[in-house]
């Protein structure tokens, strides 16, 4: 699966912890397990860390160490049998933001590096579900404070969503009559706006 | 018929005005379709020439009548407001393009085939862009990194930005063209006739496109 | 992953304007020789097709009445309401009927017979078509090609970025099951 | 050198931060530019490229082994993904320059100005450089006319005291408050600067 090296939310998607068990000893990362202080007075001085450690550990190391059997990946929470399960029943109802802002990215790499089906299903199902809420948020908060709106939907929902609202906003502008307007550039406007409020 | 040049090409075979007629139509669609496409298509240098010349004809006649009298003000202005369309047209286009040249210029540049989607002013701006980004990233960030990581053009990193081809895009079917391949395993295909309009992944219409087969709307 | 420029409705209005449509004028003139093609002569009564620009430009300085094309009347709009009515799928419209009825309203209601009628009818039409799209696209999951004929590109571009990026989104989560299966594990 | 116990327990953490305060910052805005945590981070990767080398020379029959193996990988993926976030900061930023060109015109707004970095700026005249040449060529200012033309003439009001500006038919005074009928080519940048509102 390609990504963006210069997407920023890809970026930070990456770097959502995830439950690592070592399945060999390490040198030279003790600093990855805050509990790994006391080793570095080994005498060894190689500041290992050792087989069978559990720490927590963003995507992007994880799946370095994945790739080569060197740890086991369990899923998070919001990946459990449980969080499924809640998804599931009722997937607009979860907030999903909550569970991870990076929800879907997030389930992508996971299911790919620990080849779990489960949750590719599961991401396309809750999607399927979710994205008419998010159609009809959409287009249905014209000139309205989105905020609490989007407060469930994660980050590429929340993306999704502001697609929708700028298209139908920019529609309903027309049918007024009013797109024709010539408007000020935005750094413009945004510097306007804070000099008023300063 | 979703008709987007509404360009009367009936009338006016007679003069050499013909042509650009023509080449005005095909711009407008050219425009559409460079808006909606994921990836680079090949410029309409001859079109966007003639037009450019056309112009510069007519702003010379607009000139003249408003040099005649105060009457032929208006008329200045009916031929000022025909040229400020066209244009408009012309940059738009030019800029939709630019915009897809800074964002995929390494792509672009090493692809003999899209280098020459490009017109002769915008391969040499896509060059000199080139320069500049690189320069800027390598000033502000790679050249105090170690000799080995210097590099920004690692295609197994996906450190060059490509054109999503399974970007999904409206397509008109201008004519037949049979039953196309979605995907090869499993196999799924679709049949396309003339007049259809489809919401499709883009890569599986892309040959189609440039054969103006179909359009992009 | 959207950076693509979007197409606005201000530009599909332009090219709304270059659809020609009849003027009766008020004054005399030989024809204008435009680079897309000569337009005239003018003479007072006599009617004569030119681009809707020119229509829109030469009424604001009262200089023609334009004629309504024959699609925007009562009668022919409700047939349409008919028909858009007893199909699923949507009926075909003139090109372009949106703009070119929004501009007429706005700057020559006065030339159009019963107004208020067409405006109401078209507003019918319109509620009608959309609710079709919004059923169309409830729908998406597991469908390769979305067929949207006779949907005009007004009414597909308002709808366009939600809808494109749902599809690619699917397609992206439909890779990422294949992935979840691919190795041998 | 690096010592391994000093640093915070996770590596590309800087890089994260440099990332998140961009995205605070809506676009076509800039913050300021973080030279330091990008020095630091350039600290960073020479520390880890220094481990790595050390790793190498000290455990040189042991490559093989997933205890320096995995070691070795660990370091290497921590440099990629400073580099990662860098290159991704400064290309959103140089985005954001661009995107300032075509709305603000070839000077950059004040509220920008003091957060560009010295290597920004190079990069924003070089640009503006390569635009205008470009645009020479075709003969055409493609950053006017952004929207389709709908009239040759707009009603304008004046926001504020602008003085006079030469137009083809004579000069025309721009007192704050003022209105004016011209010509939409003459007065489409000054609308964009914010010097006159366009009235519909």
């Amino acid at each position: 699966l390609l990504m963006g090296y210069y997407d920023i939310d890809d970026i930070l998607a990456e770097q959502e912890a995830v439950h690592c068990t070592f399945r060999t000893d390490i040198i030279k990362l003790a600093h990855l397990d805050p509990s790994a202080i006391v080793h570095s007075k080994d005498p060894s001085h190689d500041n290992r860390i050792k087989k069978d450690s559990k720490i927590d550990l963003p995507l992007w190391i994880a799946m370095h160490l994945k790739k080569r059997k060197f740890v086991i990946v369990d899923n998070p929470k919001f990946f459990s049998h449980r969080y499924r399960q809640t998804l599931t029943a009722d997937p607009t109802v979860v907030n999903l933001y909550d569970w991870c802002p990076f929800f879907y990215q997030v389930g992508l790499r996971l299911s790919e590096l620990t080849q779990n089906i489960a949750i590719a299903e599961l991401l396309t199902k809750s999607f399927g579900e979710r994205y008419k809420t998010i159609m009809d948020l959409s287009q249905n908060s014209v000139e309205e404070d989105t905020a609490h709106l989007t407060r469930k939907l994660d980050v590429m929902e929340r993306k999704l969503f502001n697609a929708g609202l700028t298209a139908d906003r920019e529609f309903q502008l027309w049918l007024k009559r009013k797109s024709k307007q010539i408007e000020p550039s935005h750094s413009v406007t945004r510097k306007r706006k804070r000099s008023t409020t300063q | 018929c979703v008709c987007v040049c509404g360009v009367d090409m009936s009338s006016d075979e007679d003069d050499e005005g013909g042509d650009v007629v023509e080449h005005i139509a095909l711009l407008n669609q050219a425009w559409l379709n460079e808006k909606n496409c994921p990836e680079i298509l090949p410029y309409e240098n001859e079109a966007v020439n003639n037009l450019q010349e056309q112009i510069v004809q007519q702003e010379e006649l607009a000139r003249e009548h408003a040099r005649d009298n105060v009457k032929n003000y208006f008329l200045y202005n009916v031929y000022q407001m025909e040229l400020s369309r066209l244009k408009y047209l012309l940059r738009s286009y030019l800029r939709v393009r630019l915009k897809k040249i800074e964002k995929f210029v390494v792509h672009i540049l090493k692809s003999e085939r899209l280098r020459g989607y490009l017109g002769q002013n915008e391969l040499v701006y896509a060059e000199e862009y080139k320069k500049i980004t690189e320069t800027h990233l390598a000033e502000s960030c790679l050249s105090r990194l170690p000799d080995a990581f210097q590099k920004t053009d690692d295609p197994s990193e996906g450190m060059v930005p490509e054109p999503n081809l399974n970007h999904h895009v409206f397509c008109y079917v201008h004519e037949d063209v049979g039953t196309i391949q979605l995907r090869d395993d499993p196999p799924q295909t679709v049949p396309l006739s003339k007049g259809e309009l489809a919401m499709i992944r883009y890569e599986p219409v892309s040959g189609l496109l440039r054969n103006k087969k179909v359009s992009l709307l | 992953n959207t950076l693509m420029e979007v197409t606005t409705a201000s530009e599909i209005e332009f090219l709304a304007e270059h659809e020609h449509i009849f003027i009766v004028p008020s004054f005399e003139a030989p024809a204008f020789a435009f680079i897309s093609g000569e337009v005239g002569p003018f003479r007072p009564e006599r009617p004569v097709s030119v681009p809707l620009w020119l229509a829109i430009m030469l009424k604001t300085r009262r200089q023609c009445h334009i004629k309504p094309p024959p699609w925007l009347t009562e009668e022919y709009l409700k047939s349409k309401l008919q028909e858009e009515r007893d199909s699923e799928t949507f009926a075909e419209m003139p090109d372009h009927y949106q703009e070119i009825a929004a501009l007429l309203f706005e700057r020559a209601s006065d030339d159009i017979n019963q107004v208020n009628k067409i405006r109401t009818l078209l507003a019918d039409i319109n509620d009608l078509r959309h609710s079709k799209i919004r059923k169309g696209l409830t729908s998406l999951k597991d469908v390769a090609v979305v067929k949207l004929n006779n949907l005009s590109l007004m009414e597909l571009n308002a709808i366009r970025p939600f809808f494109v990026e749902s599809m690619n989104t699917f397609f992206k989560l439909q890779e990422g099951e294949e992935a979840a299966v691919q190795e041998d594990t | 050198s690096l010592s391994l116990s000093s640093v915070s327990n996770m590596y590309g953490e800087l890089g994260i931060e440099i990332l998140r305060d961009l995205k605070r910052c809506e676009p076509p805005l800039l913050p300021p530019f973080q030279d330091d945590k990008m020095r630091k981070i350039i600290q960073e990767i020479d520390g880890l490229y220094n481990e790595v080398r050390k790793t190498f020379e000290t455990h040189k029959d042991e490559i093989a082994t997933p205890e320096v193996s995995g070691s070795l990988v660990v370091h290497h993926a921590s440099i990629q993904r400073n580099k990662r976030c860098m290159l991704a900061y400064i290309s959103e930023r140089m985005k954001r320059l661009q995107a300032l060109r075509w709305d603000a015109g070839s000077v950059l707004p004040p509220n920008i100005r003091d957060n560009v970095g010295a290597h920004e700026r190079d990069f924003f005249s070089d640009y503006n450089k390569l635009l205008n040449k470009y645009m020479q060529y075709v003969g055409l200012d493609l950053t006017a006319d952004l929207k389709p033309p709908k009239e040759l003439y707009v009603e304008v009001r004046c926001l504020k005291e602008f003085g006079e500006i030469e137009l083809e038919n004579g000069t025309v005074v721009l007192q704050k408050d003022s209105q004016h009928f011209l010509r939409r080519s003459d007065v489409e940048h000054l609308i964009r600067q914010g010097v006159l509102e366009h009235i519909v």
